[in-house]
């Protein structure tokens, strides 16, 4: 089920030359000093559909924390044409919706329905507003019915569920997901692969699944120690074995899927 | 057993109306503090940490630890919380988790939350951290065993408190009800304190941006160190005064005239037969609790003089 | 996983699932008022307020002792109040002798002991109808508008959340030391006292750093949604006509118990 | 590295009849009711690998419970030769070391020697034999070094070690792994695959990953709702897709590894 994104409240973004996300030369530093991203340079389209995949610590999660502007404020990065500062953050993360890889650090509710609710609440719209978004974003994950149960209740594959829901009732422009298909089972996971497919939206997943990614994915970017060292066509990429090895990647099955 | 009550949760009916109104009144204040002072220092934070933690705090009771024959220590909280999240937060969460236990698993009545919330919550934070507070600066191992014993006085004063509401309700005398609770809570506080200080440890190992002493000075100021102080010696002077002669105390009480006297029926805070003449049957129940009383007063005092003596050498 | 055994709730419909939550605190906290100010002995003013429970009981389709069997937990605390029955007021009863102490049971003091139980008994068993009746993010929402600080309020709905997560963190953790605990023959296993305790602590250590690291990755995935420290809610609670009505019935249920309490 | 089974404080087994775990018509049911094993019956010879897949919910964590005992008193169990009951649990957890799923779990000490030193401790074993297991457990595992490191700041891939350790320096005669290369980026879940390959040790493994049973279990056994509905050759199985299907799983790609 694509969202479709014609409502009342729609949000009117400033014109955009081509790209919907650029960042340009991205360094950032935690505190401790330790350098996480070391040059990034990355320009999306609307509608594209982009995996990023690297070992663990490469830095994935961190870029995507930059994107709603949760680290480092005045990055060079644009987002739908607004740049990344503190004035425009609001505005940003009505744009920008970030799942956590976690669904346990994301419901943080008692029942999904508020859950869902949250994120349309705080960006002020009216009640009867929230409520329709809540139902059309359980709707798009295929769980209607679920809005009074208690997240706690649930299964990991519908927790990851309600969690992509609760960033679609904000009508996001861009999806960004961190490890989504992490901890589920193959069917859980099956069912999330053709939900995603599903969606037009703009989208760019971190995850160590690189079925999945030649499966949904047209590109693909591999970063490792703060740098992008590859970005271009999946399918391209996925054949270079040497390429995948020198960054802990394994070449995928691409035959028994689908 | 997925959760097993504490004994320290009074239920409903066990206080007059007077007395569970007045702690309800002196809680209210404390929590109203409580929430504008966590608002002004924690800031947006707040709400995550201190949920998340109350739900630590709950979560934690449930480890225990095999003593022997089938008994183990137990686990209550409210001293580790106000240590490491400060006195005021830690009030917040112990009053959150006090209130979830008595609404969800009826563990604690509603009309007597607010004495539960006062005993667990608010004088083990004034307790815990002000004892803690006044070893900031000092070395480590006496820092840790000031928690340990602020830990346990915490989980003694709050047993204490315990038993004077119930007396004052006139639900059971202050010779039984003292020794009684005291002797029970002697043995909990023990591993309170234990798992305090190891928990503390661990933190410290892992996580010593938590337990910094900037950090912690910062939470509570010297007021809280007067707080503790004067509430442990008001604990370490009544318990064995008040054991061994509770008429004594209760003469004080009257005195001050907070029993308010003119109150009758149903607001009766101090039923007469409570005053008991020292007779023959009441006399050896009273030793007996006496004597428990006073070797908790010595072993305390030995082990702080002890404690001072490693600081000073130090 | 499945912690959530220890929530109450019933999945039923009744009409006093469908009362607004408000109105099932205000009630609740009315009873149990009403327990507390009732005089010692008033037995037959105790039986009305039971008989209200078990009204209470039958409303809600939990089956008449559904209330009764829950209440025994409160019942390790009857051991305080049993001191009361020897209070030297009224008249004896009987002497027990028990060689190092004399029991002196009074009629005035088994009174006493009997009525605290009772008021006890009745309290609780009300709580176990609340919340048997009323999801606990129901019961939330009806503190919130009943007034209380939002801030205390939103931390409760926190620890209710997160309450199952992290039981179950230390039930797998239990399990994982448990798994551990082995013994082998000849040698006496388990290990010292102190190194127990130790291990325990270590536990709560850890269990508190997780929390505690859990918590900022919340406010992170809380400030990516919009918040900025005002946390807003919806008011999704609308009181009608039926639950007016039951709480002015239950008002005068309620003062017509304090009547028969009080007259002698 | 195999781990060798020679030393002063050898377990002395009863004599085993060929299986060193039979289990006959195991049911179990938890406390709300749930029959999560619904006649359950497997022999398992020493030194046999086996994996044990089904989907979410199948009931493999449940079994695996039971094998040290942490489930289920008095079950229709016998390990080495020894029955399921209370006075032989202490004996029976030093045969079966159980490893769970999420390291955090089983990491509970601050540093990563006093966790691994826990099992051996508790086992009342005199202080220098308790040094010198933990030493040879973490060279099993190929983290000598990491000894005085605290547990909390390790990688994941080194948690999983790590947990592995802590069972090994029990010398357990089997090994029960559940999940054990999940959340793993391919280059942690390729080192744990060697591993694991190295360890002469009877294992039973639950798992999704249904490429890592291909390379590494000849023998495999699936279940679904409480009950094994095959139990062969992994080589077999992995090849009736409809089976495969029937029970939430997909056949792996086999070609790619290797
Ligand atoms: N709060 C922090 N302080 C200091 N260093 C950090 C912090 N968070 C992450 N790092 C470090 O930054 C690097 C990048 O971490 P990040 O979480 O972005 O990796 P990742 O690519 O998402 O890895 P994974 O696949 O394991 O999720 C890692 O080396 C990590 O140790
Ligand atoms: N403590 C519990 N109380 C009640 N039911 C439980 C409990 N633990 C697990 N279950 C149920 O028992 C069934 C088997 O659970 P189990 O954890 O063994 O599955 P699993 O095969 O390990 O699944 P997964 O692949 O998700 O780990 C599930 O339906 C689960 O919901
Ligand atoms: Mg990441
Ligand atoms: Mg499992």
């Amino acid at each position: 089920m694509p969202v479709k994104h014609k409502a009342d409240f729609e949000l009117q973004l400033p014109e955009c030359e081509g790209d919907i996300l650029q960042i340009k030369d991205l360094h950032f530093a935690y505190p401790d000093g330790f350098r996480a991203l070391q040059g990034i340079s990355l320009s999306v389209c609307e509608g594209e559909r982009i995996a990023l995949v690297g070992p663990n610590g490469a830095g994935k999660s961190t870029l995507m924390l930059h994107l709603n502007g949760i680290l480092g404020e005045n990055s060079p990065i644009s987002i739908a044409g607004l740049t990344l500062e503190k004035e425009n953050l609001p505005l940003i993360r009505a744009v920008v919706g970030l799942v956590f890889q976690n669904p346990d650090d994301q419901l943080f509710s008692p029942t999904v329905f508020e859950d869902v609710a949250f994120g349309p609440l705080h960006m002020g719209l009216p009640e009867e507003e929230v409520k329709r978004r809540v139902q059309e974003a359980l709707a798009a994950v295929g769980m209607e019915e679920f809005g009074s149960r208690l997240s706690h209740h649930l299964s990991m594959g519908q927790k990851k569920r309600i969690s992509i829901a609760t960033v679609l009732a904000m009508r996001p422009q861009i999806l960004v997901l961190d490890e989504p298909s992490a901890g589920l089972d193959p069917r859980a996971r099956r069912s999330l692969i053709d939900f995603l497919r599903g969606l037009s939206i703009t989208m760019l997943v971190s995850t160590h699944d690189l079925q999945m990614v030649a499966e949904l994915f047209p590109r693909m970017v591999i970063l490792d120690e703060g740098v992008i060292v590859a970005d271009g066509a999946t399918a391209d990429l996925l054949q270079d074995e040497e390429l995948l090895l020198a960054h802990g990647l394994e070449k995928p099955c691409l035959s028994a899927a689908d | 057993m997925l959760y097993s009550p504490v004994y320290m949760h009074i239920p409903d009916g066990f206080l007059t109306l007077a007395v569970s109104l007045v702690f309800w009144g002196i809680t209210i204040v404390m929590v109203a503090l409580a929430v504008k002072n966590t608002n002004r220092s924690l800031g947006e934070k707040q709400i995550p940490l201190m949920g998340v933690m109350a739900a630590f705090i709950f979560a934690a009771q449930m480890l225990n630890f095999p003593i022997a024959g089938g008994t183990s220590g137990h686990f209550l909280g409210g001293a580790l919380a106000a240590i490491v999240l400060g006195p005021w937060a830690g009030i917040l969460v112990m009053t959150a988790v006090i209130s979830v236990q008595a609404l969800l698993f009826q563990d604690g009545g509603l009309l007597v939350m607010g004495a539960n919330i006062f005993n667990m919550g608010i004088l083990t934070a004034v307790i815990g951290f002000g004892l803690y507070r006044l070893a900031i600066g000092q070395k480590r191992v006496l820092r840790l065993a000031m928690a340990g014993i602020g830990a346990w006085l915490a989980t003694m004063t709050a047993a204490l408190m315990a038993s004077l509401q119930l007396w004052l309700s006139g639900t059971t005398p202050l010779e039984i009800v003292i020794p009684a609770m005291l002797g029970v809570h002697a043995f909990i506080g023990i591993g309170e304190a234990l798992i305090t200080v190891a928990a503390l440890v661990y933190i410290e190992q892992t996580r010593p941006d938590l337990m910094s002493e900037e950090k912690t000075a910062q939470e509570g100021g010297h007021g809280w160190v007067i707080g503790g102080v004067l509430v442990t010696l008001a604990a370490v002077i009544l318990s064995p005064l008040a054991s061994a002669h509770p008429d004594g105390l209760e003469r004080v009480a009257e005195n001050l005239g907070f029993l308010g006297r003119g109150m009758d029926a149903p607001f009766q805070i101090l039923p007469d037969y409570t005053i008991p003449f020292l007779g023959e049957t009441a006399l050896s129940t009273i030793l007996a609790g006496a004597l428990g009383a006073l070797l908790l007063l010595g072993l305390t005092i030995l082990l702080g003089r002890s404690l001072i003596r490693k600081g000073n050498q130090a | 996983m499945h912690v959530d055994i220890i929530d109450q709730y019933q999945f039923l419909e009744s009409r006093i699932h469908a009362l607004d939550p408000r109105v099932k605190v205000l009630i609740s906290v009315g009873f149990i008022l009403s327990n507390a100010l009732l005089p010692d002995g008033s037995w037959p003013a105790f039986a009305l307020s039971w008989l209200v429970l078990l009204l209470a009981n039958d409303l809600a389709n939990l089956g008449l002792g559904f209330t009764l069997k829950r209440s025994l937990i409160a019942l390790p605390f009857a051991l305080v109040a049993i001191s009361a029955i020897f209070s030297p007021i009224g008249e004896p009863l009987a002497i027990w002798d028990l060689g190092f102490i004399k029991l002196v049971p009074t009629d005035a003091g088994l009174i006493r002991f009997f009525s605290i139980m009772v008021r006890s008994w009745l309290s609780v068993q009300m709580a176990i109808l609340l919340v048997a009746t009323t999801q606990f993010p129901d019961l939330i929402h009806a503190l919130e508008h009943l007034h209380l600080p939002i801030t205390l309020t939103t931390i409760i709905a926190f620890l209710f959340r997160y309450l199952f997560v992290l039981t179950d963190e230390v039930f797998r953790i239990l399990r994982a030391r448990d798994a551990r605990s082995a013994g082998l023959p000849g040698l006496k296993s388990g290990g010292k006292l102190a190194w127990r305790i130790k291990t325990t602590g270590s536990m709560a250590g850890q269990l508190f750093t997780r929390s505690y690291e859990r918590s900022d990755r919340i406010y992170l995935a809380m400030i990516s949604r919009g918040y900025t420290g005002r946390i807003r809610t919806l008011h999704p609670h609308q009181m009608d006509r039926s639950d007016w009505l039951t709480l002015a019935w239950s008002a005068a249920l309620l003062t017509l118990i304090q009547i028969v309490g009080w007259i002698r």
